[in-house]
């Protein structure tokens, strides 16, 4: 029924023309209002990106719900959308996001709610637009946009050192977006096209492919982000709000490995072939040293943030490794590329429910206690145990427990990096210890044990409002754990077209077609 | 004719070269940085005279009598400036012309 | 048959969710009875499906409930492989577990007591140990029901979830949240192995249900991979032994063996079911169904051998001196599991799996029965203050002695058949290393038999050395709790006679367990085998009889009729005493090196790495550097007039030079 | 030497001698009279070059105008002579090295001796007008005519320059009193006389 | 010679501008200071009038007038637009930071209208003579325009430094002209580009010329290292005047540079492209690294000038179509951009408080979140940041650099604007993050309200949607 809806265009600017309402309605005027109005804005927008899924044609690897036309015709750019079966499940997951951060901002934001509510409608609707852009600028447009409400967030809603941290990420994430911007615009000469899907054709040499793989890499690697460059992150999610650290880890870092799939790959397979080893190399170094950084952190928020950077290791493995898995001549079945790619995907989407959880827990403490200190806790489960148990169950998520999202995709990651090499599935495995003795090691301390002082005994557990939050959070990450079948299946199509695509060197047709 | 062309033109450069090392040289007096602009447009002056008068044509001419017309502007502009400047700070040196730096 | 299947481990489910989402509003009796009815009727169920499949001669069971995922053309299943070794495993597990529960009402009465006064936490406890255990059964089930290795990870990791949640179920106790956390981590090392083989499986057969993978062994065998330099492994060799690793981790196999004897740090009840009968014995159930593969490597299975008689020796040494009553059956249990490994290394599945069930059957008896004992002494755990409890409490200490004769293989019964098939299986066996792994398992009969009956004569016989206040209310438990230890101790009695003919030595296992030709150490146990009466009459005139038998005797004689012997000895052997006082410093190196090692590593990498070295020099460095060329470059503009100028000539200047001259 | 050739040496000489002496005077009414002086020689040289109405004008316009002006405001400024030339000397072998790198690239560029840039046919054939031509005449026709919007431009400069200068240099002297006769003439008496009428007052003596 | 050959019809725009600058004159003489805002009013009137009539005569065709030395074509129309309502924006902005200063006067007008004159002409001008003419009508009254506080010691040495530096670089442009005349014979334009095809780019005396014409033009936009006046001037001048100084005479001086470098020595666009490669990348560099360290938002905003300036002349260097709209977008932009700017600087400013540290900024969100968001539109669009007007301006340019496979040369750009976007932020940082120092309450009128706001959202609209900004840029170079 929602076939000949623009749907793609209804998600992307329902929120932000919700956004400017909200700001209008400001905070002067109806407060409650202005909160109702945009929850229910996230919700029918997340109703309406359904609609994506309900109405999605899993059996085909071509764009679906596309919308064209002619945005600024001297640069031969178009307002062009559409969604295949890697920009979909994201996109979802952005808005079902989106609706769990205004109900977490709910009462807890008092400052200039308004302007809070609204940025987050406006990213939101940015998000999606990155997701959905088919076209290479309106993507750089939605890329960058989504910058600025992020860094007004964490900036008026931050911590202590917000100001400190909300520069670093602009300026982290913007130095990795410029370059990007010249690679897509020598790109656009190359084949006098701003389409990403023309881009995926174009013949680049060797040269050509491996500045533009580096470009797009400062630019992905950097949002995802990928050791050494995330230490815009741990700071960024600790002095972000809530709401902020939700969508940043839930979203935000997904757009990077988005990057990765949508350009990256298609675009470069070459260069992506011949420089696998490095980014392979980083992946690991993310899942092994950042989880020994995340043992020893006393912020809470910084040990979930470090524990992202970790879990997104395992989304680049999965990207990058599918090179070495078609290479490997000792895998007999020809296999696991596939089950990489979309493992790497499934993780995204797992990530964005267990990091937002664990962020929303952490909200909930900060929004109490005021403090992240791990220290200051204690025994939370002997005054909260409602809270607690949701927070075991987020920390077991985390963990990669089986029967969570967070064991799918590091159970798919491991069994295909396998397919290339032995050590690479050891190494990545290694999060089976190491991300369960971080995580397991701070609920330790934080819940468990005797009440460690007057202020944990004066804690409150949760009201219904976050325990509706929560559930949901709940149902999602075992919905995903029990049966991933739904989600996976629609990218079969598009994964196996993008892996037809990658496995085709760019450079032997150059040599044919010359 | 003996006296050529690149005469006046090298005569040109001269004075020209020679008020550029004036205002580098004078670091006490801005008056004497005005005196030395009009030493540099008397250089250019040279150079479109010369000109005119080799290539016969009058328009070399033409743009002197319009350069005198519009170096008179400026020296009272740049006279009066002086004199807002000297009423403003009590010099017109031009080492303490340095309130605005960085 | 399918529904029935599907609601054995539901019924626990359900159970588990009701009494752990609604344990607040349904109150204690509400939990517990809908916990123990989920695991009734499972265990009801349980009983039925063994009768079928090995009475009435059902068709082995293998189907599909659900697919989880399909991708790359590898099915993610959820399925049910019903056959005899399923079974049994069913039915012990939901028995024990059965029995658990009802123990549970007793040994949790006075829960409360365990809390502090105002910890919400606490109100539910009850309800909520119902709930774990509960879905502590429906893992297991899920655990040994599993027709692939997904399915199979699933119910590892889940028992590895709920006895994290079990172990740590006081979490006012500072040891018990750090047992429970050491629990998990050094599982999750197991694990790591475990899901590494999985992937060698999946990457080489592409598939992860059982049969495919069976019926492509003799396939992977011929491949050989490398994995460090040149050295060429086999790839069967590296499966299993990869697999073994996460059986180590489950079963406390050294060196994973870590976290079992801390785990005691939990509630008694689940002592006995996660330790006796029930998680540690998944790895060995794992090894067995794995057997196809298992059979075609000789090293993996040396390897497996090896591991097992290194645990069953120097487990049951550390036994020896220990003084916490649960510690003792703990050590206990860990040297059993090694005589199981060690059978499983010989390729007697039948009697790793024999053991296992006889052995979940008197260790859990010990275990409630030490509960009951902990119960009686108001919580008080060190066997130097107990003694003389005969006579209090009779019925315990009958029972018990059948669990500790059991324990230590006295002739006729349970313990006896299992234990003895094992030692001579290991004799015969063909598997490199079974010299080595004989000595130590019958080494540890005597020790077995030493730490088993120091721990009777100091808990029940004797001088009574608790204090007055304890003496005073000491009886024996209520029915709740002396009920299953009498349940307990039948089968711990006879159990191993009735089965061992058909389970061990006849076709009781049928297809479900795979041994190869060549691998003939049981068989010809077997050979010699004709009835259980004479396996018994047999068994006094075997060396582990006598080994036993001193071992007893020196127990008594050191604790009971010459208690300073004791002390003596202990001055004697004072460094072999201190370091198994120290459990081998298997626990400080572990602190020390992972411990300490990780945090040390961690705090390094961010210090230096992240904070000093990324932070630091790149980012804040560059940031500084930017600042300081500003700062530098910002002195050019110096405000002189001439300076000004001076930059328009050299512009000039720059421009005519590199245009006009050149 | 011809004639010419002398009075073309002679004042460039003098051209080049008095602009020296503007940048190097130490006191700028001396700079300013070289200036006159280098104008006076440029005017000279222009005369050569048959330019009689712009050597005239710049006589006039600069010498008794432009220059005039100078003086006026080097007078009314009151500058310390004492220290103009300071740092001369330390920064003039800097400045002479760059002016002379300067004026060896433009020598070089528009000299006989380069690569002969200005050797083009055009140049050479300078036309000797006969003693009736007018530059005078000539330069007045084209510039009322063909140039007639630079001239306009020219004049709005000027204006410019005139409002410009008043409005940064006039200053009305608020306190400044000064007679308007129209208002004196004007004035009637009740401008400036008021009968107040006071209540007779008897000091109270304590 | 009749009327008709002088076709003055073409130049009516500047005729009416200038009878009218008369009338302001005459008028604003006979006012008392209580009444000046008849100046202003006039003024605007005199500005909407030319605007009209420019509205009016656009053509697509080259229309030549003056003998000549006026031409009129689709650039000169399109520039001129932007000039003329930028003055008048520019008009808006000033009226009550002058009341505040007492000097609210007719002169203010006057010199302004007289410059936009100026303006006008050097962008119609075919002949060098014209063009200088035009140069120094706009420069004279910028020097004193910058003089007119007449008691800030600041504006007085900052007119000194201007007029000086000015006065050296007019110089040198006397000189190369001299040298163009001398080598093609004429002063015309045309004939000079003639002149360039026949000697070919090789000739070392147009090289010769080209250089010091060049670096007068780049000291007119302030490129590196001829930039040296503008950061002290934007920050000594009334805010009033540097509003000016940044905004429209940019527009003037790209025209001049199309006029003097595409048009009359295009043949020579391999020389001065290298020679704009050089200043381009300086002024990049210089401009963005030195803004960083200012504390002073006005000369923040200057070294922020060059550093655009950098890349208007990155486009002009692309000597393509595509590069010199690039250019004309990004300059045109650029003015918008900076006339909000320091409209906010002037909106902020009241009576004795100049509003010119970037600390007067903080907490601007608490006291008006309104016009703190439009100077985030404002910083983030020179940031380079979309969806904002100075993305696409960027865009355009580094497009247009790469086209001619100058990618080496995009990159330093991008490189430079990263840090570039350190300083921008700052600003947002300070209005959104920081305590308010500062509680008293915005007071101006509210048309200053109203084209401030419109100027921003116009960044932000031009932003969402570029394309008739940029058509018409592209418009007038095919």
């Amino acid at each position: 029924m929602f076939s000949d809806w623009p749907l793609l265009s209804l998600t992307i600017w329902l929120p932000i023309l919700g956004g400017v309402a909200v700001l209008l309605i400001g905070d002067k005027g109806d407060a409650a209002g202005m909160r109702r109005l945009a929850l229910l804005i996230s919700i029918v927008t997340f109703l309406l990106s359904l609609g994506l899924y309900t109405g999605f044609d899993s059996s085909t690897a071509d764009m679906q719900f596309v919308e064209r036309t002619a945005w600024i015709p001297g640069f031969d750019i178009y307002y062009y959308l559409g969604v295949d079966g890697i920009s979909m499940p994201l996109i979802i997951l952005t808005t079902f996001t989106t609706v769990l951060v205004i109900l977490a901002g709910w009462d807890v934001i008092q400052k200039k709610p308004a302007q809070y509510m609204a940025a987050f409608l406006f990213m939101e609707g940015l998000m999606v637009g990155v997701f959905a852009a088919l076209d290479a600028m309106l993507f750089y447009v939605f890329w960058e946009g989504m910058l600025i409400p992020m860094f007004i967030l964490i900036g008026v809603w931050g911590g202590e050192r917000r100001v400190y941290a909300t520069i670093k990420f602009f300026i982290y994430t913007f130095i990795g977006s410029v370059f990007m911007l010249v690679a897509l615009i020598y790109m656009y000469y190359q084949g006098d096209s701003f389409s990403i899907l023309d881009m995926h054709k174009l013949k680049l040499n060797m040269d050509e492919q491996v500045l533009i793989f580096i470009a797009f890499l400062t630019a992905f690697a950097v949002k995802v982000p990928m050791w050494p460059v995330h230490t815009w992150l741990p700071d960024a999610h600790v002095e972000a709000p809530t709401g902020g650290s939700v969508i940043l880890a839930a979203i935000m870092l997904k757009i990077g490995g988005y990057g990765f799939l949508r350009f990256s790959l298609p675009i470069t397979p070459d260069a992506s072939q011949a420089l696998d080893w490095l980014l392979i190399s980083m992946s690991l170094i993310a899942v092994i040293y950042i989880s020994f950084v995340a043992l020893v952190q006393k912020d809470m928020k910084k040990l979930v943030a470090y524990s992202s950077i970790a879990h997104m290791g395992f989304v680049t493995l999965g990207i990058f490794v599918v090179f070495q898995i078609m290479a490997n001549p000792a895998n007999a079945t020809g296999s696991g590329a596939v089950l990489a790619l979309e493992g790497a995907i499934v993780q995204m989407i797992s990530h964005g429910f267990i990091s937002g959880a664990m962020f929303l827990m952490i909200g909930v403490l900060y929004d109490r206690m005021h403090t992240r200190e791990i220290d200051a806790y204690g025994g939370v489960v002997h005054v909260m145990p409602v809270f607690a148990g949701f927070a075991v169950f987020f920390a077991m998520s985390n963990a990669g427990l089986p029967g969570t999202s967070g064991f799918v995709g590091e159970f798919m990651v491991i069994i295909a990096s396998y397919h290339a090499n032995f050590w690479y599935a050891f190494l990545a495995a290694t999060t089976l210890v190491l991300g369960a003795a971080y995580t397991l090691w701070m609920v330790k301390r934080v819940y468990f044990g005797e009440v460690a002082n007057d202020n944990v005994r004066a804690l409150k557990d949760l009201n219904s409002r976050e325990f509706i939050i929560m559930s949901i959070l709940v149902v999602a990450i075992l919905a995903l754990g029990l049966w991933p079948a739904p989600v996976v299946d629609v990218m079969h199509a598009t994964i196996e077209n993008l892996l037809q695509h990658v496995s085709q060197s760019k450079l032997t047709i150059l040599v044919v077609n010359q | 004719m003996m006296i050529s062309l690149s005469s006046y033109l090298i005569l040109g450069a001269i004075l020209f070269a020679i008020s550029i090392a004036g205002i580098f040289l004078n670091r006490k007096n801005v008056v004497v940085l005005l005196m030395c602009i009009e030493l540099m447009l008397l250089a250019a002056n040279i150079n479109f005279v010369a000109f005119s008068h080799y290539l016969n044509d009058l328009a070399g001419q033409v743009f002197v009598f319009f350069i005198l017309t519009v170096a008179a502007a400026e020296a009272a502009i740049g006279l009066a400036i002086l004199v807002v400047l000297f009423r403003n700070r009590r010099t017109i040196d031009v080492e303490q012309l340095n309130e605005m730096k960085g | 048959m399918e529904a029935i299947y599907l609601a054995i481990p539901l019924s626990a489910l359900i159970g588990a969710v009701v009494a752990g989402l609604f344990g607040a509003r349904i109150g204690r009796v509400g939990a517990h009875s809908v916990t123990i009815l989920g695991v009734g009727i499972a265990f009801v169920l349980s009983l039925y499906v063994l009768y079928q499949q090995v009475f009435a001669g059902a068709e082995t069971f293998n189907g599909t409930v659900y697919t989880w995922m399909l991708s790359d053309g590898i099915r993610f299943e959820i399925g049910f492989l019903i056959d005899r070794l399923t079974v049994m495993m069913m039915a012990v597990v939901t028995g024990v577990s059965l029995a658990v529960h009802v123990y549970t009402i007793g040994y949790m009465a006075d829960e409360d007591d365990n809390w502090p006064k105002d910890s919400l936490a606490g109100k539910n406890a009850y309800q909520r140990f119902f709930s774990y255990i509960s879905l502590f059964t429906f893992s297991m089930l899920m655990l040994v029901m599993s027709n692939n290795f997904l399915q199979l990870f699933f119910g590892w990791e889940a028992v590895g979830l709920v006895s994290y949640l079990l172990i740590g179920f006081w979490t006012v106790r500072p040891t018990a949240v750090y047992a429970n956390m050491k629990a998990f981590l050094v599982n999750r090392v197991g694990d790591f192995g475990f899901i590494l083989g999985i992937a060698a499986v999946v990457m080489y057969s592409g598939s992860l249900d059982y049969y495919d993978v069976f019926a492509k062994a003799d396939q992977l065998a011929d491949i050989s991979v490398t994995i460090l330099g040149g050295t060429q492994w086999n790839l069967i060799t590296v499966i299993c032994i990869l697999l073994f690793i996460g059986a180590m981790g489950k079963s406390a196999q050294v060196p994973l063996h870590v976290w079992l004897p801390d785990s005691m740090e939990g509630p008694t009840p689940i002592s006995a079911l996660i330790h006796a009968a029930t998680m540690v014995t998944a790895g060995i159930f794992m090894v067995s169904r794995m057997s196809p593969l298992f059979e075609l490597s000789d090293v993996a299975l040396s390897f497996v051998m090896i591991i097992g008689a290194v645990t069953a020796l120097f487990m049951g040494l550390v036994g020896i001196v220990q003084n916490d009553i649960k510690r003792v059956v703990a050590y206990s249990t860990l040297s059993q599991l090694g005589y199981m490994t060690v059978a499983l290394g010989a390729s007697a599945y039948s009697a790793a799996i024999f053991h296992l069930m006889t052995h979940a059957f008197f260790k859990a008896l010990l275990f409630l029965a030490a509960g009951s004992v902990i119960i009686a002494m108001h919580h008080e755990q060190d066997m130097r203050k107990m003694g003389g409890l005969k006579k209090y409490m009779p019925i315990t200490y009958w029972t018990s002695l059948v669990g500790s004769l059991a324990l230590i293989g006295f002739p006729g019964l349970s313990g006896f058949f299992s234990k003895d098939t094992i030692i001579e299986a290991v004799h015969h066996s063909s598997t490199p290393g079974h010299e080595i792994a004989y000595m130590a398992v019958l080494a540890g009969v005597f020790i077995t038999a030493f730490y088993s009956f120091r721990m009777f004569f100091l808990v029940f016989h004797g001088e009574e050395r608790m204090d007055k206040h304890t003496k005073e209310h000491l009886r024996e438990s209520p029915w709740v709790v002396t009920g299953p230890l009498i349940a307990l101790a039948i089968p711990s009695f006879f159990i191993g006679g009735f089965t061992i003919g058909s389970m061990v030595f006849g076709d009781y296992f049928g297809n479900a367990i795979y041994v190869a030709e060549q691998h003939r150490g049981l068989e010809i146990v077997g050979q010699s085998f004709h009835s259980a009466i004479g396996f018994v009459e047999h068994g006094f005139a075997g060396w582990a009889f006598y080994l036993a038998a001193a071992g007893v005797i020196a127990a008594w004689y050191m604790y009971l009729s010459n208690p300073a012997s004791a002390a003596y000895m202990k001055n004697v052997f004072i460094l072999p005493y201190k370091l198994l006082q120290e459990k081998y410093y298997a626990d400080k190196a572990n602190e020390i090196v992972f411990g300490a090692g990780s945090r040390n590593l961690g705090n390094g990498l961010w210090k230096y790495g992240d904070v000093t070295m990324i932070d630091g020099l790149l980012v804040n460095g560059s940031a500084k550097l930017v600042a300081w060329i500003s700062s530098i470059v910002r002195q050019l503009q110096t405000g002189m007039l001439y300076h000004y100028a001076f930059a328009m000539i050299i512009g000039v200047l720059g421009l005519l030079t590199a245009f006009v001259l050149f | 030497m011809t004639f010419t050739d002398f009075i073309f040496f002679a004042f460039s000489a003098l051209l080049l001698a008095s602009a020296m002496g503007v940048i190097t005077a130490r006191n700028p009414v001396h700079s300013a009279l070289f200036l006159v002086l280098s104008f006076f020689s440029c005017s000279a040289l222009w005369l050569l070059l048959e330019a009689e109405f712009l050597a005239i004008a710049l006589v006039l316009v600069y010498v008794g105008a432009v220059m005039v002006l100078f003086l006026f405001i080097v007078m009314m400024l009151d500058i310390n002579l004492v220290q103009m030339r300071e740092g001369f000397v330390r920064y003039l072998p800097v400045g002479v090295f760059f002016a002379l790198c300067l004026v060896g690239i433009m020598i070089w560029v528009v000299g006989d001796f380069s690569a002969g840039v200005f050797e083009v046919p055009t140049l050479q054939q300078a036309v000797q007008h006969g003693a009736d031509y007018s530059n005078t005449k000539a330069l007045g026709r084209v510039i009322y005519t063909d140039y007639v919007l630079p001239f306009e431009i020219a004049a709005v400069i000027l204006l410019v320059a005139i409002i410009a200068a008043i409005i940064l240099t006039m200053r009305r002297r608020e306190m400044t009193k000064y007679q308007t006769p129209s208002k004196q003439v004007m004035v009637k008496r009740n401008d400036r006389l008021r009968i107040v009428k006071m209540e007779a007052t008897v000091e109270e003596s304590e | 010679m009749t009327l008709d050959a002088l076709n003055y019809i073409v130049a009516l725009p500047e005729i009416f501008l200038l009878s009218m600058t008369c009338v302001v004159l005459v008028v604003d003489v006979s006012l008392r200071d209580a009444q000046r805002n008849a100046s202003y009013v006039l003024a605007q009137l005199s500005l909407l009038g030319t605007f009209l009539l420019l509205l009016s005569g656009m053509t697509d065709a080259r229309i030549y007038a003056f003998n000549d030395m006026f031409v009129q074509d689709g650039m000169a129309d399109l520039l001129k637009l932007f000039v003329v309502a930028i003055v008048a924006v520019v008009f808006v902005y000033s009226r009550d930071y002058l009341k505040g200063r007492s000097i609210f006067k007719g002169e203010y007008y006057l010199l302004g209208l007289f410059a936009t004159l100026g303006m006008m002409l050097m962008i119609s001008s075919a002949s060098l003579l014209m063009l200088y003419l035009g140069l120094e009508l706009l420069s004279l009254c910028l020097y004193a325009m910058v003089a007119l506080h007449r008691d800030n010691g600041n504006a007085s040495e900052a007119a000194m430094k201007y007029f000086v530096l000015g006065a050296i670089a007019s110089g040198m442009l006397l000189y190369g002209m001299s040298i163009l005349y001398g080598l093609s014979g004429s002063l015309m334009l045309v004939d000079i580009a003639h002149a360039v095809t026949q000697t070919g780019s090789t000739d070392i005396g147009m090289v010769f010329a080209l250089v010091f014409v060049l670096v007068a033009l780049m000291f007119k936009l302030g490129a590196v290292p001829f930039h040296m006046w503008v950061p002290d001037v934007y920050q000594g001048s009334p805010t009033a005047v540097t509003v000016f100084l940044s905004t429209a005479p940019k527009l003037a001086g790209f025209a001049i540079i199309m006029r003097l470098l595409v048009e009359a020595l295009g043949g020579l666009h391999t020389d001065w492209q290298q020679m704009l490669v050089i200043l381009a990348v300086l002024s990049m560099a210089i401009g963005n690294i030195v803004a960083i360290a200012q504390a002073n938002i006005k000369r923040m905003l200057a070294y922020s000038t060059i550093s655009h300036v950098g890349f208007i002349i990155l486009g002009i260097l692309a000597a393509s179509a595509e590069g010199y709209a690039s250019a004309m977008f990004y300059t045109i932009a650029y003015a918008l951009m900076s006339l909000g700017g320091f409209g906010i600087i002037m909106l902020l400013a009241r009576s004795g408080f100049e509003a010119d540290q970037l600390d007067d900024f903080k907490g601007l969100n608490q006291r008006s979140p309104w016009f703190a968001f439009m100077m985030l539109i404002l910083m983030f669009s020179m940031a380079g940041v979309p969806p904002t007007l100075g993305f696409w301006a960027k865009l355009a340019v580094l497009k247009s650099i790469i086209h001619i496979d100058m990618v080496w040369l995009a990159g330093v750009a991008v490189f430079f604007s990263i840090i570039g976007v350190f300083y921008y932020l700052r600003i947002i940082k300070l209005m959104y993050f920081d305590k308010q120092q500062d509680n008293t309450p915005l007071q101006c009128s509210t048309d200053m309200q109203f084209v401030l706001s419109g100027n921003a959202l116009l960044i932000l609209a031009l932003g969402l949607y570029p394309t008739s900004l940029m058509v018409l840029c592209v418009s007038v170079f095919t």
